[in-house]
């Protein structure tokens, strides 16, 4: 009778078990996520991870970054700058736009929407606070005005940098809900019902959405699996359509049938925060800089830890990218003897002592170029101290703390005049803690960004780029992509993404007719 | 009966409390700043500052935690500091995987453990020795080991199973990872007990009444063998709470072994304590369940 | 002259949960140098907690013990370690009341660590002494318990409690599970010690045969409660109480013809 | 074999740390010399266990992060013993509030997640692999505490730990001297499993990515690693995890094979030497009876004799007694009669025949149905002999229902019947009791009545009055008379009271060192004993002596199964003895009214004459 009961209760737990499974058809996609976002707020959220996902199918933004690097209209019919000193953007929005509630995409909504997110502080706070505020001129345009000359102010409004991301007037409104739920004229609405926090996002096409071509699919599900092997095997069978994969997996993957395509923006490496020498005397010598620089040996840690998916880089830029130069990504070829005898010159033969807040956690393979550049200093006798925070959070703490010489870098590829503003301005970020800068870099910059015309302006940026390449500030290896796994069911995958794309946008992958 | 239950229930109080009471302090004095989570890398220490006394981090210690304890009486566990999802619906949400998976891992392990237990303590001899060096290996052999060995086997080489996921079919494999040492644990005990119960007077008085051997295995020395058993299969599924995280990592299944993991590293008290609540209150209920069953198993603990 | 070992008016008391259970209740009896008090009764009469009582194991809620003129009733656990030495105790079973994993030696010496300071050498002597009195032989000092036959880990066992040279034995069933032969011989051990030493018994048992053999008084217990004490010769020959009688009337007899006679059955 | 269990796997074990502890003499490159150009090489001869994801040795880092790993076990280890052994201790020694207070401290640490309090203690020590290990044994100490609290409640009650109190011994003294001992092998055998479970606990933890962070190796942050590299090299993991899951087994076994050694063996004689052959007997009971033995011998271990050459037969309606002292293999004969020997003990030679059908030649279903309906039992002990579970009403129905065609009602009315049939009082009362509810003399009366419930034609009861008090036992007594006479019962009744064979038998079957010695009609038997030994042991009994005299004693002890010698096994303690009781082993003899093993017999008729 006991085992009757057992029995009972072990099928009623079958029945609810069964009742979550989660439906593999043609009209579904279902993406995974190796790391559950924090929040579904697009005023709140990290950018430039694929976290984003879920955000980016419920968000409409004004000007849509295509993942060729393009930038598209969207909510925004067009947009120019307003005079020659790329201040002030003038956008026309498109008639007709509505929420996934129903109501109308206004410019008072688009208007209260950017202050909003501007005024948020949130992780995107250092490029939101480029832009000094949003007024209504008409019924259908908006003028964005930015505090200093942004020259890549469109792309600020596009869905890489969430800025422009709408949020409806009944989302500003909801306070805490606005991180669980979702408030925006995108293609797809969350639909809470069939949504676990934390694990499972299931999204449904808005009916109001204003482009029905971008409706690939009814429905698409986010899955967060954080270990990476279980996400592999889930797309090895089937459970999963699209999702962030690892080096050491990609020609495992590729041989069960998947589709590798690579995002190529990311550098690998240090920073070398202490310039002045406060942790370490040492470092702040250029020389010593420059001879960690000299001792890296780039191409075998790209070969060995990235498989074929980075290259070696001496500077922090991309092709592509507005500063891209290959003479700079090629300034400090692998020469030890010389790392030694820069060593010797400036004073310290018997070699240097530094610290490092170092990568604990899993992220693009940090762990492993963290330990291949320790060794490779320590042969020129740049003896590395690494700490370790257990979480991005104390990690970041640890850097702010200015007890470190040497930060770790992973860090993506963005238009010159951001990057400038987090590493290299007086502003103290986890990447430039002491609030170092350079005055004649930073009076380039501030030139560039004023210059109307792109090829003098990326000259410029270049130039810039090229002195803090000298000086030593950072300590890059590698610039390599993040790899990304496909089943053939998924179209319009591109093979690569433009410069400054950090993370796919789904929205754009359409579903792949008579596959599966 | 009763009092049992009452003294049960009254132990749970203070245990509830100084639980959590340990776990919020131990949670808080380490490093670790959910303003950091939350604003991510790039924001300013003022800004960092805003958002910790928005979310009531500066308070001093005690005060939070007469804070969250006041909510808690009313009958709030609060939200989560991170993503702002009701702890208790979290926590709801990531319960139901990890009970059916210790739930189904508790049923197989017992009833392989007992199986094997039975034959092993009844039987002795070669058979034995095989359940007893099974049992060891069972329990020498990595949760972490076992997990993707199965998954290549049974959802990669012959897909009879989903590699991943939380669904029926899905709850085969971790319940097999975790049931091997499981029923290793299970099966010991089973066979020390059995072995020891078949020694009984009232066993060979039983056998010299003429009752068929197997309804004195399975009716007589199975049920006072039972009382130990029972005690590991309580422990088992205390340790399984924790015991999960693995595996609800190899097979991505959403669990409160990853929450916990994942509300520790972010730093996220409220969530937290909404964990450490649930486990005490398993570990209450599961207590419980083993001392009525002690009850119902030994009519000599009945009355006293 | 004065008794060595006084108990009066002794009650014990046990708390159970909702109920208070009167284990022993208002015992006195005495017993003079050199002389066996056996107490005899049945399981439940209180017999086993009484000796605890005199043992100072058992807490006392009301009466008195006194040893040598001392009230002992509610002694410190200091003076009641010291008195360890005065009064011993012998256990039923000769199986268990010696761990299994120390040596007789070891164990035999543990009351002269305890209350003497003797050397090691001495404290050899006198433990070698103590087995030669019950029979043994010193070549046995190494051997473990389990080397030995019941009857001769009863020897031990009271070769223990003479080391400490005690004047009162407490015995408690100390023949109870030996052997028909065996138990004759322990008894005339006991016998023998106590015309040697002088020693004083406190003789416990349910057996009112080997009470009867032994013991120059006797306690007869139900229930708690003394049902008649007296010389032991008056009681087994003209019992004052109905309770004792049919004691007496239920011991068996070794004899075919007589005890069917007494069982009021013809052959 | 028992030897072998636990050398093999300390042997193994023992390689491993001394291969840990000498990594820097034994391991084949350093540990932290990466090569990117050959990274995760499968095993080859350069490096046996391959490279790792930055072209390390994984051997080399495998025996350096052992050091790490295996002293982390070993600190975990340290703090689970030295917390869980005194508070265990003490808990179970002392009870009241010091044993309720660590009970109810041990059930909080066990409510606590074991993952947040490692995941809070490694990031507020950043990773350090004592404090963490140091946590470990601290939270896993709850299992010590129980496991040392019972087995210390346990020997607390024993015996010769009252005995070591009343000598007056502290509690130090008793702790240290007679309790420790005793709970050393569960401890010894938790702290392997926990020794195990650490090494676990530290390489899941690495599996999290938790722990001591690369480069420095670790077991640990080697399975971590591992895991990544799945895809690409899955030997790696197979390594990593296959030498965690070698030393987590062979701890394992070092354990169970410590366990095996220290649990107490059941007290039987071991196997010593051959059962010699005794020169054949004829058969001298007639097998008429009811119950027949001839020729019976059981053996332990199939070498070493427990009885040896038992014959005697039982009529129907007639009570005999089975007299001797322990040892003298009087139960073994009986349970040899019941077809029920323990493990390890077979009958070797004889018959056993029941109702004229010889036992062995039936199948063990048969044999299973003869016992309850031809042949019932009364116990000893008759509480213990009661499953504590099950009222006694279900217990007699259980044994009633097997036979068919009953229904409920008549089911629970026979068990009434039985019950009323051993003169219990109140009788629904008794039904719906537990045994340990009810009284010794009320338990025997019930184990009684489920050996009357089939209506068996035989009753063998072995010692059914010793552990009764004596009013009771006359009461049971003369219920099994009753019943012999009533229902035409043959009754076998093991005893070692001459006072119960005086008042229930009608003959006596006397056995001394696995042998029968005597078998006499009881009025014979102790008029004129035909045994020297059935002499001495009546002698013996001190019903009849005078108070205060010495009672004659039978010199030396019962010898030991084995040891028994190849002639009278008596002579050695006999008054009578010759050379000629030494020379032969000896037949029965037959005496006027039955038999007796003795070559003297008739002196000894003499001496009892004079």
């Amino acid at each position: 009778m006991r085992l009757t009961a057992v029995c009972l209760s072990l099928l009623a737990l079958g029945a609810t078990v069964a009742g979550c499974g989660t439906s593999n058809d043609d009209a579904t996609l279902t993406m995974g996520l190796s790391t559950a976002p924090t929040t579904l707020d697009p005023s709140l959220a990290q950018v430039g991870w694929l976290v984003n996902g879920p955000i980016q199918l419920a968000y409409e933004p004004l000007i849509r970054m295509g993942n060729d690097g393009t930038l598209q209209p969207a909510i925004a019919a067009g947009w120019k700058f307003v005079g020659s000193d790329n201040t002030k953007l003038s956008v026309s929005l498109r008639s007709g736009v509505k929420f996934a509630d129903g109501s109308p995409v206004t410019a008072d909504a688009v208007v209260d929407s950017i202050n909003h997110i501007r005024k948020a502080g949130g992780p995107n706070a250092s490029a939101a606070s480029l832009i000094s505020g949003a007024k209504k001129v008409d019924d259908s345009t908006v003028e964005v005005t930015a505090t200093a000359p942004v020259p890549n102010l469109p792309a600020l409004l596009t869905q890489s940098w969430l800025v422009g991301d709408v949020i409806s007037p009944a989302g500003l409104a909801a306070g805490d809900k606005l991180a669980t739920t979702t408030y925006g004229a995108g293609p797809y609405t969350l639909d809470s019902s069939a949504t676990v926090v934390g694990d499972t996002y299931t999204f449904t096409a808005n009916p109001h959405y204003w482009n029905k071509a971008r409706q690939a699919f009814k429905r698409v599900v986010v899955k967060v699996i954080t270990d990476g092997n279980a996400l592999l095997n889930a797309m090895k069978s089937g459970q999963v359509d699209f999702a962030g994969g690892d080096w050491a997996a990609a020609s495992s993957a590729g041989s069960a049938g998947l589709k590798v395509s690579g995002v190529g923006n990311y550098f690998a490496g240090f920073f070398i925060v202490d310039r002045s020498g406060a942790t370490s005397k040492p470092l702040g010598d250029v020389r010593v800089r420059q001879a960690m620089n000299y001792a890296i040996d780039r191409a075998s840690i790209a070969k060995a830890v990235y498989r074929g998916y980075g290259r070696p880089t001496s500077a922090l830029t991309s092709p592509g990218a507005d500063s891209y130069g290959k003479a700079v990504t090629e300034a400090y070829p692998y020469d030890p003897g010389k790392a030694k005898s820069l060593l010797a010159e400036a004073g310290y033969p018997t070699g240097v002592d530094v610290s490092l807040d170092g990568c604990k956690i899993q992220l693009r393979n940090c762990r492993l170029v963290q330990q291949a550049m320790i060794d490779q200093l320590a042969k020129v006798g740049v003896r590395v101290h690494p700490e370790f925070g257990a979480d991005i959070a104390t990690y970041t703490k640890m850097s702010l703390s200015k007890k470190y010489g040497l930060v770790y870098m992973s860090y993506g590829t963005s238009p010159f005049n951001l990057m400038h503003t987090s590493l290299a301005s007086m502003l103290v970020t986890p990447y430039n803690p002491f609030g170092d800068s350079i005055p004649e870099v930073t009076a380039l910059v501030r030139k560039a960004d004023a210059t109307a015309d792109t090829a003098e302006r990326n000259g410029m940026y270049n130039r810039a780029l090229t002195t803090l390449t000298e000086q030593a500030w950072f300590l890059p290896a590698v610039n390599h992509d993040t790899i990304y796994f496909s089943r053939a069911r998924v179209g319009n995958v591109p093979d690569r993404y433009g410069a400054y794309i950090s993370a796919p946008d789904v929205t754009q992958f359409t579903a792949h007719a008579g596959s599966q | 009966m009763r009092r049992v239950i009452v003294k049960r229930l009254a132990f749970a109080v203070p245990l509830t409390l100084l639980a959590s009471f340990l776990s919020f302090v131990l949670v808080a004095l380490s490093p670790g700043d959910p303003a950091v989570t939350i604003l991510g890398e790039g924001a300013t220490p003022e800004q960092y500052a805003a958002l910790r006394s928005q979310l009531g981090l500066d308070r001093p210690l005690v005060i939070q935690y007469g804070d969250w304890l006041w909510h808690v009486l009313q009958g709030d566990l609060g939200r989560s500091i991170i993503t702002k999802e009701p702890v208790l619906s979290g926590i709801l949400g990531r319960a139901t995987p990890t009970m059916s998976v210790i739930v189904g891992t508790t049923i197989v392990s017992a009833l392989i453990g007992v199986a094997m237990g039975i034959h092993s303590g009844v039987h002795g001899g070669v058979s034995g020795r095989v359940v007893d060096m099974l049992s060891l290996v069972g329990f020498a052999v990595p949760h972490y080991w076992v997990g993707p060995a199965l998954v290549v086997v049974f959802a990669l080489g012959m897909p009879l199973l989903p590699a991943t996921g939380y669904t029926l079919a899905g709850l085969v494999l971790p319940v097999a990872t975790l049931a091997i040492s499981g029923a290793a644990a299970i099966a010991k005990q089973t066979r020390d007990s059995m072995r020891a119960t078949m020694q009984g007077e009232y066993v060979r008085a039983l056998r010299a009444r003429g009752l068929p051997e197997r309804r004195i295995v399975y009716r007589h020395a199975l049920r006072n063998a039972s009382v130990p058993v029972v005690t590991v299969v309580g422990l088992l599924v205390v340790q399984l709470l924790s015991g999960t995280v693995i595996v609800e990592s190899i097979f991505a299944i959403p669990g409160l072994g990853g929450l916990a993991v994942a509300s520790t590293q972010q730093h996220d008290l409220p969530m937290i304590q909404g964990v450490v609540f649930a486990f005490t209150m398993v570990v209450v209920v599961v207590n419980l369940g083993v001392d009525l069953l002690y009850l119902v198993l030994n009519p000599r603990a009945r009355v006293a | 002259m004065n008794p060595l070992l006084r108990v009066h008016e002794l009650g014990v008391r046990f708390h159970m949960r909702r109920s208070e259970v009167v284990a022993v209740d208002g015992v006195s009896f005495e017993a003079r140098k050199g002389e066996t008090v056996g107490i005899v009764g049945e399981s439940g009469s209180g017999k086993t907690t009484l000796t605890g009582a005199v043992l100072g194991r058992v807490p006392i809620s009301c009466g008195q013990v006194v040893f040598r003129g001392e009230d002992v009733t509610h002694a410190t656990p200091r003076r009641r370690r010291e008195l360890t030495a005065e009064l011993q105790p012998v256990y039923q079973d000769p199986f268990s009341s010696l761990n299994p994993a120390r040596t007789i030696g070891q164990t035999l010496e543990e009351p002269l660590l305890v209350h003497t300071r003797l050397p090691a050498g001495r404290r050899r002597t006198r433990v070698e002494a103590a087995l030669e009195q019950v029979g043994l032989s010193g070549r046995d000092l190494d051997r473990l318990p389990r080397e030995f036959s019941g009857g001769q880990r009863q020897r031990i066992a009271i070769a223990r409690a003479l080391v400490a040279e005690p004047s009162l034995i407490v015995l408690d069933e100390a023949v109870s599970a030996l052997d028909l032969s065996v138990q004759a011989q322990i008894l005339n051990l006991l016998l023998r010690l106590q015309a040697d030493l002088g020693l004083t018994y406190l003789f416990i048992s349910h057996d009112l045969d080997v009470i009867r053999h032994v013991s120059h008084t006797t306690v007869v217990m139900r229930r708690g409660q003394v049902v008649e004490a007296g010389p032991t010769a008056e009681i087994v020959t003209c019992p004052a109480s109905e309770y004792t009688r049919r004691l007496l009337d239920s011991t068996l007899v070794p004899d075919p013809e007589l005890q069917a006679a007494r069982r009021g059955r013809v052959i | 074999m028992r030897r072998l269990e636990l050398l093999i796997p300390a042997a193994v074990l023992t390689l491993v740390v001394l291969a840990v502890l000498f990594a820097p003499l034994l391991a084949p490159h350093q540990p932290l010399e990466q090569n990117l150009d050959d990274v995760l090489g499968s095993p080859s001869a350069q490096h046996w266990f391959g490279t790792d994801s930055l072209g390390r040795d994984i051997l080399s880092r495998i025996l350096y992060g052992g050091r790490v790993s295996l002293s982390g076990a070993a600190i975990a280890l340290a703090v689970f013993v030295a917390l869980g052994v005194p508070l265990g201790l003490w808990a179970g020694f002392t009870s009241g509030p010091a044993d309720r207070t660590i009970t109810w401290l041990a059930d909080l640490l066990l409510a606590l997640p074991t993952v947040i309090i490692l995941l809070v203690v490694l990031a507020v020590f950043k990773d350090n692999e004592v404090v963490t290990m140091v946590a470990l044994g601290v939270t896993g100490s709850t299992s010590m505490i129980r496991v040392v609290r019972g087995a210390t409640k346990a020997v607390r009650g024993q015996v010769f730990v009252v005995s070591a109190e009343g000598a007056g011994l502290n509690q130090w003294h008793i702790l240290r001297r007679h309790v420790l001992p005793h709970v050393r092998g569960p401890i010894t055998v938790q702290a392997t499993f926990f020794a195990a479970t650490a090494v676990l606990v530290e390489t899941s933890l690495g599996f999290l990515g938790l722990g001591v962070q690369a480069p420095r190796p670790t077991w640990g942050n080697l399975v971590g690693e591992s895991i990544q590299q799945i895809q690409p090299a899955p030997w790696f993991l197979l390594i990593t995890g296959g030498v965690v899951a070698l030393v987590a087994l062979c701890v394992g076994l070092v354990g169970d094979a410590i366990r095996d050694m220290t649990a107490t063996e059941p007290d039987l004689p071991s196997p010593s030497r051959p059962a010699r052959a005794r020169p054949g007997t004829a058969s001298t009971s007639p097998s008429s009876g009811v119950l027949a033995l001839e020729n019976v011998t059981v053996c332990h271990g199939g070498v070493t004799p427990l009885v040896t050459d038992v014959s005697f037969a039982l009529r129907a309606g007639e009570v005999v007694g089975l007299v001797g002292e322990s040892g003298c293999g009087k139960s073994m004969t009986a349970r040899a009669a019941l077809g029920l020997l323990p493990d390890g003990v077979e009958l070797v030679s004889g018959v056993v025949r029941v109702d004229g059908a010889d036992v062995a030649a039936l199948s063990s279903a048969a044999r299973r149905r003869l016992l309850g309906r031809l042949i019932g039992y009364v116990p000893q002990d008759p509480v213990p002999s009661l499953d504590p579970s099950f009222t006694v009403g279900s217990q007699l129905a259980e044994v009633v229902a097997t036979e068919p065609g009953l229904s409920r009602a008549e089911v629970r009315e026979r068990c009434a019947d039985l019950l009323r049939r051993v003169r219990v009082p109140d009788v629904p009362r008794v039904l719906a009791s537990y045994p340990h509810q009810i009284s010794g003399g009320m338990a025997q009366r019930v184990n009684i009545a489920l050996a009357m419930a089939l209506r068996p034609r035989i009753l063998i009861a072995d010692e059914p009055t010793t552990a009764l008090d004596v009013t009771v036992q006359a009461e049971i007594l003369d219920l099994l008379r009753t019943l012999a006479a009533e229902q035409d019962l043959a009754v076998l009744l093991v005893t070692h009271d001459w006072g119960v064979v005086a008042d229930l038998c009608e003959r006596a079957v006397v056995m001394y060192a696995g042998e029968v010695v005597e078998i006499s009609p009881v009025a014979t038997l102790f008029a004129r004993p035909s045994h020297p030994y059935t002499r001495a042991l009546l002698r013996a009994d001190l019903r009849g002596s005078t108070p205060f005299s010495q009672l004659p004693t039978i010199p030396g002890v019962v010898p030991a199964a084995g040891a028994w010698a190849y002639g009278c096994r008596f002579a050695d303690r006999c008054v009578l003895a010759a050379d000629e009781c030494r020379a032969a082993p000896v037949p029965l003899r037959s005496t006027p009214d039955g038999v007796a093993r003795c070559v003297r017999s008739d002196e000894l008729q003499k001496a009892e004459v004079r």
